[in-house]
């Protein structure tokens, strides 16, 4: 059985060439054609999507086998004294559930696409730019080393940074665009540094060569150093995963990368490129498993961005805004998830989660587009009825975010809940509660205000095109059975776990917690905003400065351009005045004395030529005066003329 | 002792003397629409002693007539070759601009002529009043020359400056030579050494001093140096150009047989040796430093001809063939190199009648040859390689070097990279400059191939500096074994 | 004399040499008329130089390594001078990038109209003795070439040059004065050198000579002669506090100038210190490695920094420029075989980069008349081809795999993290501001709303693409297959002899971090 | 004083020699006439004069077989005669420079400066 599987997992690698070659394609010949520019993308994705699916088949046949024993095919890539480098492609079950994520929210992101975009003057190069991110995100999740998946990893941030600022005329999203690039670069700039470290300390950056090279020289103090030298590495390897997955301080760039396309959100910010972080923490969890140190800290900054975020969702109006920071507040659970331990129930929820939200920013997108590019929520109301298809599938999408069973995000989070308390986290536990609950209910509040209540006359909604609604309806499948996966035999955990695999039971009573809290939050909702009951306004008016503060997350964008614009700028300008006045200076002032020496002394030629016969005459008399009475301590001067350092 | 040929010796020299006379009487005889032909008899007559002298340094033994009183060395017919060589480039480039001289008399390559047999005579002389001799025969034809445009003030004014100062230099080295005759009983070289031997005394210091300050006003040695701008500036352009290149190679050529046979360190002072360094320091630094701030195309290259005696002092210092070898290449490529650039500055001076450097606006356009010639030779001077200077400097400062001494080294190299700052500002003007209001100044006939012959040899010998090298290491070590 | 050639030899690097020699004597002898003649004269002789080195690229045998398609003729005996010319896996790429550069920028002065002629006669010799400096396995002959490129780019900047914040005359002559003044104390360096490897007989200037007579050099030359060569090199490469030529003088310089002299003739520094410093001064090298650290730092973010602070396109990349160059000097302080690696490769890298958005500034000047970033933006509508170019430009500079430049640097890093901790970590900060500053420029000039008064702009177009195509493909092919370049380079690094100097320095250990 | 005991010796030679080149010196310093400063320059080679004489006669008057080596009585012939073509030389350029400038005024020669 495996050694079949085997054959086909070493063809793992067309999935992320197909896409790159549409890109290619695209590119350079059929840029001109929209129409054939999009066939050539959807059309390598779809075939993606069918590869990984198979792929998908056979690791689920393959079984406990493939789980220890991971297919990799690797060729050498770069061989210098010192370094060595190989790229390949790896095929385990993480690996294989990544592809599947990816390329099936790619696929329904480029077909609804199809009808967003219609009539952009940019098509051809939002679907070549598709194509290659595309082609960088499953490159990454197929990487067998630590460069590899820096080299995708940036290559998705590249993608990234085009789409974001595809709308390149808008100085919104150009700013937005730069943004994301240079906060994820202050990331990648630790992950960097840590694969640097990591190279130099094992000599390799495969996993699984790094993998067993910790687990051997884990006791061996002499050549890992103390436990404080891994805690380094992982710090900064998490520094990668702290840029790319917005954990807080570095979660700045994800609500402004929302200037891009929605489709782009759903697909980068989102579903995919967003939890890259989380994947990598997840392919390097042996050495942050020894480090608890780095364990408690990632567990830290997860739980710290989940609520963190989410208190800021509850003040926004903006509809992608509000979906922008709930994804980073899940993927702080993602996070915390990884630090307490709940490895699989992290990777779980990273699946479960790319359905649901993609699902809703698909949802989003549908709403934007029939209303024309209105985004606040308090311009929408009352779409269910004119958007029936948009508004249940949003619905389902909430149902699934905020944890109510049997959706998929009710499965995922509760592991991640369970994971945190059983783990002996209870604090952790307890935010991850109260986020769950803040989830429900700022979720809730998005969708009572924009599709329940009253019409506003101003809009004309009208349900989106086909193209647009079945990747919706697809995807809302998804978001309510992809939870299913938690329960057979060979469940999810069993296939993707870390160490030893112990089944686990699912632990209801923790679970019963949990929908409680989801089912509150909704509850509350309701009570505010289809109700209205209690007035959203009084709230914020009872509590005006929390509200601002909310309303304006915490002023750290604010805090940030300060820093950037006087101290970094600032610093800049100090050290060009420094460059100009004083380096530079310095070379114009030796310039200037010879100039001005120069004009004095040729002052000198006085024109006047008993002058000159007398200057003459005096220096011959000087000379002489030296020679008389010079000779023996001058000869003692004559090292001076051999003075310079070389001889 | 008394027998030696008088054809193997002084050919050169014979011929040369009567060439002079025989041009000073076909200059009184003919008629002045005549006396356009007196260039290329010149140069002729220039060409066949040249070629006779290149035969006689390959092929002609070493020897002396007159107990060392006259040397026939391979280092004598170098100078020979050199003095011969700068006269003709200079002949042919002056035909125009003598030409145009309202008062023009015939007697001017008579003139050139006499100071070139000068020259010859300071390169061969062995003793003490021959060099005299013939430094004055070299100086006395140039106080004519630089006079020679007698309607022009500053022509005369240059004359007398020069005379006044040269008969007073000149003053000072025959005290020295009386000196160092009371000191040893002998005029010659050989002799002097051997008299002097180690020991010191207030009158051989004193004698010493004297004759370096007479050698080191004709090159220009700072601070002896203060005539030579002034003078450069009004001699008539030709002139000048003989005067920075040939005297100061005659008075280098005198010089080092002095210096290397009678006053070295061995033989006399280490502190001497401390105080040529400090003095040609001096003379590279003020040299380029003084040329910076110059308008005037002549009293540019004539700060910059002072520099250049500094450079080539600098392989005095080393007193070795190596050195020795270095003065003599930079001698010769600095005869072409200057050549060059006061060709063009003597065709710009005919055409424009002006010595500014603002009238060379726009030369690149107007006369693109000129324009490149004097580029390369300026740079040539600097010492950018792949012109020959550049070897040449090598070969000074390895020699240097090779001695020990490298704080002069470091001189020398950064005052030759602040030259070309001098010089760049003449070549921005020529090619950055529009000159709109200026004529075209197309070259022709024999000032185009003083031109390009310079240029081709800069070039040609910073390419493939064998040839010269190894004439120069000959003649190097038949004065330093 | 007795200069008879030798038998054996190959021609093929002389007849590099000669190709852009033979055009520029074919247009010397052109009437100037005759601009588009002369174009397509000067494009042939680079392409036929590119093409050959090309060749040479793919020729040369990895796995022998050492100097290949060697040419050695006696030119001055008596001082020991060999016309020698090879290549090896240090100075092909380099050759190689000389002449990718050499070929695009001839397309980027493609609509030169104003004296065209002289403009290509000096570009074509300024290609040719940068050519030559790499080419060179003698010193004199290497020293020769290098100062051969010195006066061309005066005139040209003076000519041909604009004027911004400084005069093109001032800037021409800085960048003159300021890299002869560094040659000076080069050629000081270089005659003790030589005088030192002559003491027993036997005058050379062959650089395996050189470096085969160590055991004639103290330790004390050693480091007053390293000392020496590194203000030389230093300067060329834009080392801090000697680095201030470079931003004013790319500021002033026609594009095929910054090319070339950002492009490769900065790299003649680099190439230098570890041909020259490194290889055959190994102990002074050691000596001076800290400093070389230190002041690389300084260039890496000092100028980095600076480059926030401009307002003009190509003040920001002439900073930038320095800025890069700090890593090369890092690699070379870390003295180890996998940081010269980088170097090299980053001088490549860089090299290619820099050109590319040289150019592309050079179009944008060349359209819209000013540099000015504030005047910009939004130029992506009126000239998408362009932008791209810019952006991959920009991409490269900011080191994104996939590009040449990433892997450079990544492995400099690798290189030199081990040895020099806390300057790589430092350095490696550098990425981000470099990314900053670059990404602004990018969006200031490319990106934002569209501007009415550029409407009439045309793109980039026929010849004009030639720089982008060519320097483009090389950034990727070289960036997505490294070994095609760090094959050659690696060969370079441990077949010359210089691997093993590297790993006697290295021995002593420098501390650490960790 | 006893002016018997007075022996003219080298040493009052040289000392006039000196001295009369020191008042040529002077002279060239001083004298602002150019047809004065021409006469100094004279004293100058005449004093040079003195001592080669002297020398000659004092010290080095030495016979090998029948001749008198008169080296140094030769040199100021030679001076002499070279003397005089300078002076001629330079009488002709002060008569050139008082047609141009009607003075004979060194100071005034100044125009060449800088």
């Amino acid at each position: 059985m495996f050694k079949e599987m085997h054959d086909l997992f070493q063809w793992a690698w067309l999935i992320p060439a197909l896409p790159f070659l549409s890109f290619l394609l695209i590119a350079f010949v059929t840029k001109r054609s929209k129409g054939l520019s999009s066939t050539v993308s959807i059309l390598a994705i779809l075939t993606a999507l069918g590869l990984a699916i198979a792929i998908g088949l056979g690791i689920i046949q393959s079984g406990a086998e493939l789980v220890e024993h991971p297919v990799i095919v690797s060729a050498n890539w770069l061989n210098i004294w010192g370094l060595k480098i190989d790229i390949g492609t790896v095929v385990d079950p993480l690996s294989g559930m990544m592809l599947f994520v990816v390329a099936l929210v790619a696929s329904m992101v480029q077909i609804y696409s199809l009808g967003y975009m219609q009539g952009d003057k940019g098509w051809s190069r939002y679907y070549a730019y598709q194509s290659l991110f595309a082609f960088s995100m499953l490159g990454m999740v197929l990487a067998t080393n630590l460069l590899q998946l820096f080299i995708f990893w940036e290559l998705v941030g590249l993608c990234s940074y085009l789409l974001i600022g595809f709308w390149y005329f808008k100085v919104s999203a150009r700013e937005a665009a730069k943004k994301a690039f240079i906060t994820t670069r202050v990331g990648d700039f630790g992950l960097l540094l840590g694969i640097l470290f990591l190279y130099n300390k094992f000599e390799t950056l495969d996993f699984t060569a790094l993998s067993a090279a910790l687990s051997t020289n884990l006791q061996n103090v002499a050549v890992v150093g103390t436990v404080g030298y891994v805690t380094v590495m992982a710090f900064l390897i998490f520094m990668g995963p702290m840029g790319k997955s917005g954990q807080f301080p570095l979660h700045v760039w994800l609500p402004d990368a929302m200037e891009g396309p929605t489709p782009v959100s759903a697909l980068i910010h989102a579903a995919t490129m967003v939890v890259a972080g989380v994947y990598l923490v997840a392919k390097m969890y042996f050495l942050f498993e020894a480090s608890p140190v780095a364990l408690q800290f990632v567990a830290g900054i997860g739980a710290f961005t989940a609520i963190f975020a989410a208190s800021i969702a509850i003040a926004q109006d903006d509809i992608k805004r509000i979906l922008a920071y709930s994804t980073l507040s899940q993927l702080g659970y993602m996070v915390f998830a990884l630090g307490v331990g709940a490895y699989s129930a992290s990777l779980f929820h990273l699946m479960t989660h790319a359905f649901f939200k993609a699902l809703m920013f698909l949802g989003a997108g549908s709403v934007i587009h029939a209303l024309h590019e209105k985004q606040n929520i308090w311009d929408m109301g009352g779409l269910w009825r004119k958007m029936p298809i948009t508004g249940t599938t949003f619905f389902i999408g909430v149902l699934a975010i905020s944890g109510v069973p049997p959706f998929a995000g009710f499965w995922s989070k509760d592991e991640i809940l369970a994971g945190a308390f059983q783990n002996g986290h209870p604090i952790i536990y307890a935010v991850g509660l109260f986020t769950a609950f803040l989830t429900a209910f700022y979720m809730s509040r998005l969708f009572f205000v924009a599709f329940m209540g009253p019409e506003k006359p101003q809009n004309h909604p009208h349900e989106s095109p086909l193209s647009m609604t079945i990747p919706l309806v697809i995807l809302a499948c998804f978001s309510a059975i992809g939870g299913l996966a938690a329960l057979p035999e060979h469940n999810f955990s069993f296939f993707i776990h870390f160490g030893e695999f112990e089944p686990e039971a699912m632990n209801w009573g923790l679970a019963g917690i949990s929908v409680v809290a989801g089912l509150l939050g909704i509850g509350f909702a309701y009570y505010i905003y289809v109700k209205e009951a209690i007035k959203a306004e009084s709230i914020a008016a009872r509590f005006p400065i929390v509200y601002r503060i909310l309303n304006n997350k915490y002023y750290i964008d604010e805090v940030y351009l300060w820093l950037i614009h006087h101290i970094m700028d600032g610093l800049g300008k100090v050290l060009y005045f420094i460059d100009i006045y004083i380096v530079d200076g310095i070379i114009n002032g030796i310039a200037l004395l010879t100039r001005g020496s120069a004009k004095v002394l040729r002052r000198t030629g006085t024109g006047q030529l008993q002058t000159y016969a007398m200057v003459f005459f005096f220096a011959v008399v000087v000379i002489f005066m030296v020679f008389a009475f010079g000779e023996g301590q001058l000869s003692s001067l004559n090292p001076l003329a051999m003075l310079g350092g070389v001889k | 002792m008394a027998d030696f040929n008088i054809a193997a010796v002084l050919t050169p020299e014979v011929a040369l003397a009567a060439m002079a006379l025989i041009l000073l009487a076909i200059g009184l005889l003919i008629p002045p629409s005549a006396r356009k032909g007196m260039m290329p008899l010149t140069a002729f007559s220039l060409i066949g002693v040249l070629s006779y002298t290149l035969y006689d340094f390959f092929y002609n033994p070493k020897t002396s007539f007159l107990n060392g009183l006259y040397w026939h060395d391979q280092f004598a017919v170098y100078f020979k070759i050199l003095f011969l060589a700068a006269a003709l480039l200079v002949v042919l480039s002056s035909g125009g601009y003598i030409q145009k001289i309202p008062k023009y008399r015939g007697e001017f390559y008579s003139l050139i002529l006499t100071a070139t047999l000068g020259m010859m005579l300071m390169a061969g002389a062995g003793e003490f009043i021959a060099m005299y001799i013939g430094l004055e025969l070299m100086t006395i034809s140039f106080y004519i020359l630089v006079a020679y445009l007698s309607d022009n003030p500053r022509s005369s004014e240059a004359g007398i400056k020069y005379l006044v100062l040269g008969a007073t230099s000149s003053a000072i080295l025959l005290y020295g030579i009386s000196l160092i005759y009371g000191l040893t009983g002998s005029t010659q070289f050989s002799e002097v050494a051997s008299g002097i031997g180690a020991t010191f005394s207030p009158a051989s210091f004193l004698a010493t001093v004297f004759i370096l300050a007479g050698l080191g006003f004709k090159i220009s040695l700072v601070p002896f140096h203060f005539w030579a701008p002034d003078i450069y500036e009004g001699a008539p352009t030709p002139v000048t150009a003989f005067l920075a290149i040939a005297s100061k190679a005659a008075a280098f050529a005198a010089l080092i047989r002095v210096y290397l046979l009678t006053m070295n360190s061995q033989a006399f002072s280490a502190t001497g040796q401390t105080l040529l360094v400090v003095l040609a320091s001096l003379t590279m630094i003020l040299g380029n430093l003084m040329a910076i701030p110059q308008t005037n195309i002549k009293r540019l290259l004539a700060y910059s001809s002072v520099a250049q005696a500094g450079y080539l002092m600098v392989g005095i210092i080393a007193e070795s063939a190596a050195g020795v070898r270095g003065v003599l290449f930079y001698a010769m490529i600095y005869v072409f190199a200057n050549m060059g650039a006061f060709a063009v500055a003597t065709h710009v001076s005919e055409k424009q009648g002006s010595d500014e450097i603002r009238d060379f606006a726009g030369l690149a356009r107007r006369s693109p040859l000129a324009a490149v010639v004097m580029t390369a030779s300026l740079l040539s001077l600097a010492g950018i390689p792949p012109l020959a200077g550049f070897v040449g400097k090598f070969y000074l400062f390895s020699a240097v070097m090779g001695k020990g001494y490298t704080a002069i080294a470091y001189i020398g190299f950064v005052m030759s990279m602040v030259s070309v700052y001098y010089y760049l500002l003449v070549v921005k003007v020529m090619f950055l400059g529009e000159g709109e209001d200026l004529p075209d100044v197309p070259v022709h006939g024999a000032t185009k191939f003083t031109m390009l012959f310079s240029f081709i040899i800069t070039i040609a010998i910073g390419l493939y500096p064998t040839p010269l090298a190894q004439m120069a290491i000959a003649a190097a070590q038949s004065l330093v074994p | 004399m007795s200069s008879a050639l030798p038998s054996g030899g190959s021609f093929l690097l002389p007849f590099i040499l000669g190709a852009p020699l033979l055009a520029m004597f074919v247009i010397v002898f052109m009437p100037k008329d005759e601009t588009k003649m002369i174009k397509i004269i000067a494009a042939m002789g680079t392409f036929v130089a590119m093409a050959l080195s090309l060749f040479a690229f793919f020729a040369y045998d990895r796995s022998l390594g050492g100097m290949q398609f060697t040419l050695t003729i006696p030119w001055v005996p008596d001082l020991g001078v060999n016309l020698a010319f090879g290549v090896d896996g240090l100075s092909l790429p380099m050759l190689l990038l000389t002449n990718l550069i050499g070929f695009s920028s001839i397309y980027a002065s493609w609509n030169m109209e104003n004296r065209a002629k002289e403009f290509f006669v000096l570009l074509l010799i300024l290609i040719t003795g940068v050519m030559g400096t790499f080419i060179a396995r003698d010193l004199f002959i290497f020293f020769l070439f290098y100062e051969i490129v010195v006066i061309p780019i005066y005139i040209m900047v003076i000519i041909w040059g604009s004027t911004k914040r400084v005069s093109k005359e001032y800037a021409g002559m800085k960048l003159t004065i300021y890299l002869l003044i560094g040659s000076a104390f080069l050629l000081v360096g270089m005659v003790a050198l030589y005088l030192a490897a002559a003491k027993q007989g036997n005058p050379t200037f062959m650089f395996d000579q050189l470096a085969a007579r160590q055991n004639l050099y103290s330790a004390p030359f050693q480091k007053a002669a390293f000392g020496l060569m590194l203000f030389g090199f230093g300067s060329l490469i834009s080392m801090f506090p000697f680095h201030s030529w470079s931003p004013d003088g790319y500021a002033g310089a026609p594009t095929a100038v910054s090319m070339i002299h950002a492009g490769v003739l900065k790299k003649i520094g680099g190439y230098g210190l570890i041909r020259l410093g490194v290889y055959v001064l190994p102990l002074g090298a050691k000596y001076w490695a800290p400093v070389i650290a230190a002041l690389a730092i300084a260039n890496v973010l000092y100028a980095a920094f600076i480059a926030l602070a401009q307002k003009d396109l190509k003040y920001v990349i002439g900073y930038s420029s320095v800025s890069h160059m700090g890593y090369v000097l890092i690699a070379i302080a870390a003295l180890n075989p996998t940081s010269i690696n980088g170097a090299v490769a980053m001088m490549f890298a860089h090299g290619v980069m820099s050109a590319l958005i040289f150019s592309m500034i050079g179009f944008i000047y060349e359209k819209t008349h000013t540099r000015n970033i504030p005047d910009l933006g939004g130029l992506a509508h009126q000239m998408p081809r362009l932008a791209i170019g810019f952006i991959i430009g920009g991409m490269a500079s900011l080191g994104l795999p996939s590009t040449v430049n990433f892997i450079s640097e990544f492995t400099i890093f690798m290189g030199s993290i081990r040895v020099l901790p806390v300057q790589a970590i430092l350095g490696i900060a550098g990425i981000i501001f470099t990314a900053v500053y670059t990404l602004r420029i990018i969006a200031n000039v490319m990106f934002g709303p569209r501007r009415p008064e550029w409407d009439q702009l045309k793109d980039i177009r026929g010849p004009e693409l030639v720089p982008l195509i060519v320097l483009g493909l090389v950034i990727f092919a070289a960036g997505i297959f490294p070994n095609i370049l760090f094959g050659l380079v690696n060969s370079g690094v441990t077949s010359s002899g210089l691997q093993k100097v590297l790993e006697t320095v290295s021995q002593a250990k420098m501390g650490g971090l960790f | 004083m006893n002016l018997g005991n007075l022996s003219v010796g080298l040493s009052t030679y040289l000392l006039v020699g000196a001295m009369l080149f020191c008042l040529g010196l002077y002279g060239v310093f001083a004298k602002r006439n150019i047809i004065a400063i021409l006469m100094s320059l004279e004293l100058m080679l005449n004093a040079v004069n003195i001592n080669f004489v002297a020398f000659n006669r004092f010290l080095w008057n030495q016979k090998i077989d029948i001749h008198y080596i008169l080296t140094g009585n030769v040199a100021a012939l030679f001076v002499i005669v070279v003397a005089a073509a300078e002076i001629a030389v330079g009488l002709a350029l002060v008569i050139t420079i008082y047609r141009n400038r009607q003075s004979t005024n060194v100071d005034e020669f100044n125009w060449l400066k800088w």
